[in-house]
């Protein structure tokens, strides 16, 4: 058994030619939370594209606690413990934000399709247990009250949120957070920063984050990798990293 | 905004649920009780792509209906509805029709329909005759269902005995509509009889109604066919002979009675038809006085000229008269009586009209007349000898 | 000889699914929506020409031109009316409204003119070129039907490689977005595209009435079907996968029909679609593309 | 009594009040016909129009399934109805030999109708797992039109020896007392019409029973989950293809039931009736119905199958009145601006009958 939640080992990808990403190598240790950082077009979601299985990694390995998940699909992945949220917020925006965490906890449910269709005590009393599961991770992420709306009739910020309570509801070991502050306002970002703390106490499970929000990632972040061109430049503490002059110049520019 | 188009919704479907019971509570509801006049009820595509046909039973059953109610004895009123071409609407109409208070029956126009719902007719006790529908099963589903067309078989058997005793050639191939019950009807027994009269079937190409676009005539071609047998309507008919010129093929081409109509379709080059061969118990250009002012009262109602089916509809109405007014029947008969009637008189009824001579109906419903062979000279119907 | 002559029917065939199909191809590239009215833009196609050359006696050459003018402005009126106000919508609501389109065509054509058919003119002339002393004739019109397309694929190739306007239209096929940033106006692409395909339409109906002469309205349902299965196979959004695709299709009906069931053509023909969709899903000459996440 | 005002509130709270609204009209409907029936107040039209606008409305319940809550278009509804008329008749022709019962002969041919259905929608659920959007509708349309031109070409007959099956020509080879149940071109022959309207009533319970308890378990939520959001799904753990597969067959096997009763409503059936036109039909019905709303699906069926046949004068207009309605309502419902109002509409109303909320 490893002590990694996720070591990747030479990551890479290829798309027809161009090599998106390559050599990429992390590990996340558990209780760790994680920053991914680099200029646009660094390959950050790629990276987690890989890891989730969305799409095929041309190189490398990923194991996750030990495993290698080199042949899993993007459910078994899940299964596993991988859990994500989207840069462009992916909500099931015409089920009520109830749901939507109840369909994160899909596989944590055991009745069958026979259950549901004779509506047997099997059913009702999971799907209680469900019913209340839902709520007290809605209320960790102040979206009870929210609970019958439309999920993409949230305001931006709840959206968000959502997203990550969705994820957590699958019950993972790593929770990936794909640019969590991205339109958020300065005040939304500082609770966004406790909460994502406050997750990682609660259930501990580590978390990578991808973030261009400085304040977030250097506030939050244990430990950092910097990638750039596809190519770690480098791992360190955010004090390492801030004072790193190829980082500073692979977000300035010559 | 869901609930509530639901609710209006639900407010319009009992309204009009309740209209139409409504609606049927001023007929003579049931029973037929007949009143002052005799009413004949049918239905028949007048909608949708097989309209043509309905449309001409129809007008050709009005024609009928207008003379013999100008003659001031028995008063005929003609219902003639609409069913698409679909057994499904074809029940619909049988109900509607029976709201109405229909006495006696013309079935429907087409061979589908009439076999969904001959039964119903059978059942009620509704002495019904279909003009047009042509397959055997239909008379077959009861003792009260009779027919003016030529049964399918009889055409094929017409056909191969012709082909063979005038010597238009011994290699024949057909082309069959593998979806329509009436070409497979026709070519089933053609085949057979073709086979007993010593012809050849060299080669039979089967098609559907989705893919009857591209035929292969070098098929026919190929195979040394010296006559082409086209048990189909003028449509399909228009199109394969046009494939056989287009290849420089020009063999007898021999059609049966769905060819009626080809001469007169908008745009056609008549000239494509020359020498085509074909079987209809009905042709408007006949000399004959009853053709010929029967032609023009169709033309002036509807401006073209009549086809086999209108002449069929017309010998419906003329045939149930002769048959009501031989047995004494009075406009106020009950439709059971007026049954019992029908199928006494039809047992010896002789009756001449525009589809034949002295043609008369066997038990099993089925009428008995001499098929006519047609061929196109110049551009016109002439009758074969 | 006799295999050569269903091979020359056959590549006849396919000529005009490929012109059919160019239409469905370039609207999906561009507009990424299934254009299900286009068959019925053919049927009026049919229809128009049947008018200009049948009633107004007009000569080919502008009949042609009448028919192609119609279908391109009722193409567009289409896409304007209909598939524009849905730019935003999902493509389920799309293709449900394409639908609705087809059907209206179709059934405005049946109350307009009848379910009678009506015969197309013969507009050549039955003549032959003899091969092989005589044992393998081909009409003209077969030959113009080939070539027609030939000459049609060849224009549209350099149109959209060449031309501005083309390369405009590839931008809008790659990505709608980029293409507005860089100042391309995507709407009226779109409309053009329309035009084009409702252009080409116009020119299949015409090719399709001469070899099969009987105009009806439910004439350019199975041919856009089948046309669409085409362009499937060939690869959506290719214009040679188009002309492959087609005459691949034209082929197999006819082989299919000649050497293995003619009954089951239909049904072997659709196999060939769900099979390509099943194991080559963006064609033969298509490219895969991965959704963006 | 409190017991039963608990349950009322129950039934009419916001999780349930969909479902109770649609079993109170069908239930409504059935005993308001039953009685005009019993009472010889209702005319033979409007019976005779009984039988298919239950078959319909549980086909258009179960392409509902599929385009509102998984949310890809079937255009293969016809087939599947095809499948299971034709199975379902010939069911009912091979059981009535043993069985005398005729609601037991019905209810065994629903099932056969049913599960071969189901079967075929197992069949195109392979492509299906691979395809969206329009693709998938063709494929399903491809798939239509080969099941109806199997049809077209297949032979059933049965004898004292049992089914005899053949293709293409009729070498079924019985014995003499043999009887040709499907007769090729010429369509399945209904030896006895065993389809009641309380039997479709029933079926339309039944069927709503089914989509109601699916979608409302973790199973639905799967299927409209596919529907939104197809990576997120599979991101927590969701097999989508299983759960379209799921939806496809469950669909499947509705639209069969519903053809057998269907085709055991009329004496004889031919398979082009159930062609493309009759998929779009049934579509219509759905999309006028409003996608995902069940209710809706029931009662705009009943009236585009009623209306038609009480104005009959109009019968030329009809299909391009339907077409209109397609496109009206898919442009309506995708404008912004019509929305806008008609929300505002809507919580004006609110605010008129304050009391209908309930929560």
């Amino acid at each position: 058994m490893s002590e990694y939640v996720l070591e990747t080992k030479n990551l890479g990808i290829d798309f027809g030619g161009l090599t998106a990403v390559n050599n990429f190598s992390i590990r996340v240790e558990k209780g760790d939370i994680y920053g991914l950082i680099g200029p646009n077009g660094a390959g950050k979601t790629t990276v987690f594209n890989m890891l989730t299985k969305v799409y095929e990694p041309s190189r490398g390995t990923i194991l996750v606690n030990g495993t290698d998940i080199g042949k899993m699909s993007t459910i078994e992945v899940s299964r596993i413990g991988i859990a994500r949220t989207f840069q462009n917020i992916r909500l099931f925006s015409e089920l009520n934000v109830e749901d939507n965490v109840k369909i994160g906890f899909h596989n944590s449910i055991s009745y069958s399709l026979a259950d549901s269709l004779l509506r047997t005590g099997k059913f009702h009393s999971e799907e209680k247990d469900l019913h209340e599961k839902a709520l007290e991770l809605l209320g960790i992420f102040k979206l009870e009250e929210f609970a019958d709306h439309k999920a993409g009739s949230l305001p931006y910020g709840a959206q968000r949120r959502l997203e990550i309570a969705r994820a957590l509801a699958t019950n993972p070991c790593l929770l990936l957070l794909d640019e969590p502050a991205a339109g958020m306002n300065p005040v939304e970002t500082q609770e966004l920063m406790d909460t994502i703390k406050q997750i990682r106490d609660r259930f501990g499970i580590s978390i990578l984050l991808i973030e261009h929000d400085m304040k977030l990632v250097m506030g939050v972040c244990e430990k950092i990798t910097v990638l750039n061109f596809g190519q770690v430049l480098m791992n360190g503490t955010p004090e390492e990293v801030q004072n790193d002059p190829e980082v500073i110049k692979a977000y300035l520019g010559d | 905004m869901k609930k509530l188009l639901v609710v209006l919704l639900s407010v319009l479907c009992v309204l009009s649920l309740a209209g139409c019971s409504g609606g049927s509570g001023n007929g003579d509801a049931g029973s037929g009780d007949g009143g002052t006049v005799v009413k004949i009820g049918g239905s028949g595509p007048l909608s949708g792509p097989a309209a043509q046909y309905g449309i001409a039973v129809k007008t050709g059953a009005e024609i009928a209906v207008e003379e013999i109610n100008a003659l001031g004895g028995l008063q005929f009123e003609l219902n003639v509805l609409d069913d698409e071409h679909d057994g499904e609407k074809a029940a619909n109409c049988y109900a509607q029709l029976t709201d109405w208070g229909m006495d006696v029956s013309m079935l429907c126009v087409t061979t589908g329909p009439s076999l969904a719902v001959a039964d119903m007719y059978q059942e009620d006790g509704v002495f019904a005759m279909t003009p047009s529908g042509s397959a055997p099963d239909i008379i077959a589903k009861g003792d009260h269902i009779f027919r003016m067309c030529f049964a399918d078989p009889e055409q094929g058997v017409a056909a191969a005995d012709y082909i063979a005793a005038k010597g238009l050639g011994t290699k024949v191939f057909v082309f069959t509509k593998s979806d329509d019950e009436y070409s497979t009807g026709v070519a089933a027994s053609f085949k057979e009889e073709a086979a007993a009269k010593g012809l050849e079937v060299v080669g039979e190409y089967l098609f559907t109604s989705d893919n009857a676009t591209d035929f292969p005539a070098a098929q026919a071609q190929e195979a040394g066919a010296e006559v082409v047998f086209l048990p189909l309507y003028y449509e399909d008919d228009t199109r394969i002979i046009k494939a056989c010129q287009d290849l420089g093929y020009n063999p007898v081409f021999f059609g049966v009675d769905g060819f009626d109509g080809a001469l007169e379709q908008e745009g056609v080059d008549v000239a494509m038809f020359e020498g085509v061969y074909y079987l209809t118990p009905f042709a408007y250009s006949a000399p004959d006085e009853a053709t010929q002012s029967f032609t023009a009262k169709f033309n002036e109602k509807v401006g073209y000229n009549p086809n086999q089916f209108a002449a069929d509809g017309y010998d419906v109405v003329y045939a149930i008269y002769n048959a009501l007014t031989a047995g004494g029947a009075t406009a106020d008969m009950a439709k059971e009586e007026l049954n019992v009637i029908m199928m006494e008189q039809f047992k010896t009824l002789s009756y001449s009209g525009l589809t034949g001579e002295n043609m008369t109906w066997d038990a099993s419903g089925a009428v008995v007349k001499a098929p006519l062979v047609f061929r196109i000279e110049n551009g016109a119907l002439v009758a074969a000898d | 000889m006799k295999f050569l002559s269903y091979l020359i029917s056959g590549i006849r065939l396919g000529s005009i699914y490929a012109i059919i199909a160019l239409g469905y191809t370039m609207v999906y590239g561009i507009a990424k929506m299934l254009n299900f009215a286009h068959g019925d833009v053919i049927m009026i196609g049919a229809y128009v020409a049947f008018f200009a050359l049948y009633r107004a006696g007009l000569p080919l050459i502008v009949s042609l031109l009448a028919d192609v003018a119609v279908c391109t402005v009722l193409g567009i009126t289409i896409e304007k009316l209909a598939y524009k106000p849905l730019r935003s919508a999902t493509s389920l609501a799309v293709l449900i409204t394409a639908i609705g389109v087809s059907y209206f065509l179709q059934n405005a054509a049946l109350l307009l003119w009848g379910s009678t058919s009506k015969i197309f003119p013969t507009i050549l002339d039955y003549g032959f070129i003899e091969l092989f002393n005589g044992e393998l004739k081909i009409s003209y019109l077969i030959l113009i039907t080939i070539l027609t397309c030939v000459v049609i694929m060849v224009c549209l190739t350099l149109f959209v490689n060449k031309t501005k306007l083309g390369k405009a239209m590839r931008a809008c096929s790659e990505d709608k977005d980029a293409a507005r940033l860089m100042g391309i106006n995507v709407n009226s692409v779109i409309s053009l595209t329309f035009a084009i395909g409702s252009g080409l339409a116009a020119v299949a109906s015409l090719l399709l009435c001469a070899t099969y002469p009987t105009v009806t309205p439910t004439l350019g349902s199975m041919p856009g079907i089948k046309a669409f299965t085409a362009a499937v196979l060939g690869g959506i959004g290719s214009i040679p996968g188009a002309f492959l695709g087609g005459l691949l299709l034209g082929i197999i009906e006819v082989i299919a029909k000649v050497y293995i069931s003619s009954e089951l053509t239909d049904a072997i023909v659709f196999s060939v679609l769900i099979l390509v969709l099943l194991f080559k899903p963006a064609g033969l000459l298509g490219k895969k593309t991965n959704e963006k996440v | 009594m409190k017991k039963i005002e608990e349950t009322l509130k129950k039934l009419f709270s916001n999780q349930y009040r969909q479902r109770t609204v649609s079993y109170l009209i069908v239930v409504l409907a059935y005993v308001i016909i039953e009685t005009a029936i019993r009472t010889g107040n209702i005319s033979n039209t409007i019976k005779s129009l009984l039988i298919p606008t239950c078959s319909y409305i549980v086909a258009a319940l179960a392409l509902n399934l599929l385009v509102g809550y998984l949310g890809d278009l079937c255009l293969g509804q016809a087939g599947f109805m095809a499948v299971g008329a034709f199975f379902g008749v010939v069911a009912a022709a091979f059981f009535a030999k043993y069985i005398s019962s005729n609601v037991l002969v019905l209810i065994l041919a629903i099932v056969v109708g049913g599960v071969l259905s189901g079967a075929c929608g197992a069949l195109i659920g392979i492509p299906v797992l691979k395809l969206q959007g329009d693709y998938l509708a063709i494929v399903t349309l491809a798939f239509c039109q080969i099941i109806k031109t199997l049809l077209l070409n297949l032979y059933v007959g049965i004898d004292s020896r049992g089914l005899h099956f053949s293709f293409i020509t009729d070498n079924t080879n019985m014995d003499p007392d043999g009887v040709l149940v499907i007769k090729g071109a010429i369509g399945a022959n209904v030896t006895k019409k065993l389809s009641s309207f309380t039997a479709g009533v029933l079926l339309i319970l039944f069927a709503l029973f089914v989509i109601y308890n699916l979608i409302n378990s973790r199973h639905g939520r799967a299927i409209q989950a596919c529907r939104d959001n197809r990576i997120a799904a599979s991101s927590v753990g969701i097999p989508v293809n299983k759960y379209k597969l799921l939806a496809f067959v469950v669909s499947a096997i509705l639209t069969g039931m519903a053809g057998t009763l269907y085709g055991l409503g009329f004496s004889s059936l031919k398979a082009s009736k159930f062609d493309f036109n009759l998929s779009i039909l049934i579509l219509v019905y759905v999309v006028l119905g409003g996608l995902g709303n069940m209710t809706g699906t029931i009662v705009s069926t009943t009236l585009l199958l009623v209306i038609p046949e009480a104005l009959r004068a109009f019968n030329d207009y009809r299909m391009i009145i339907y077409s209109i309605v397609l496109i009206a309502v898919m442009l309506i419902s995708n404008n912004a601006t019509i929305m806008f109002y008609l929300k505002r509409c809507k919580e004006y109303c609110r605010k008129l009958f304050p009391k209908r909320r309930t929560e």
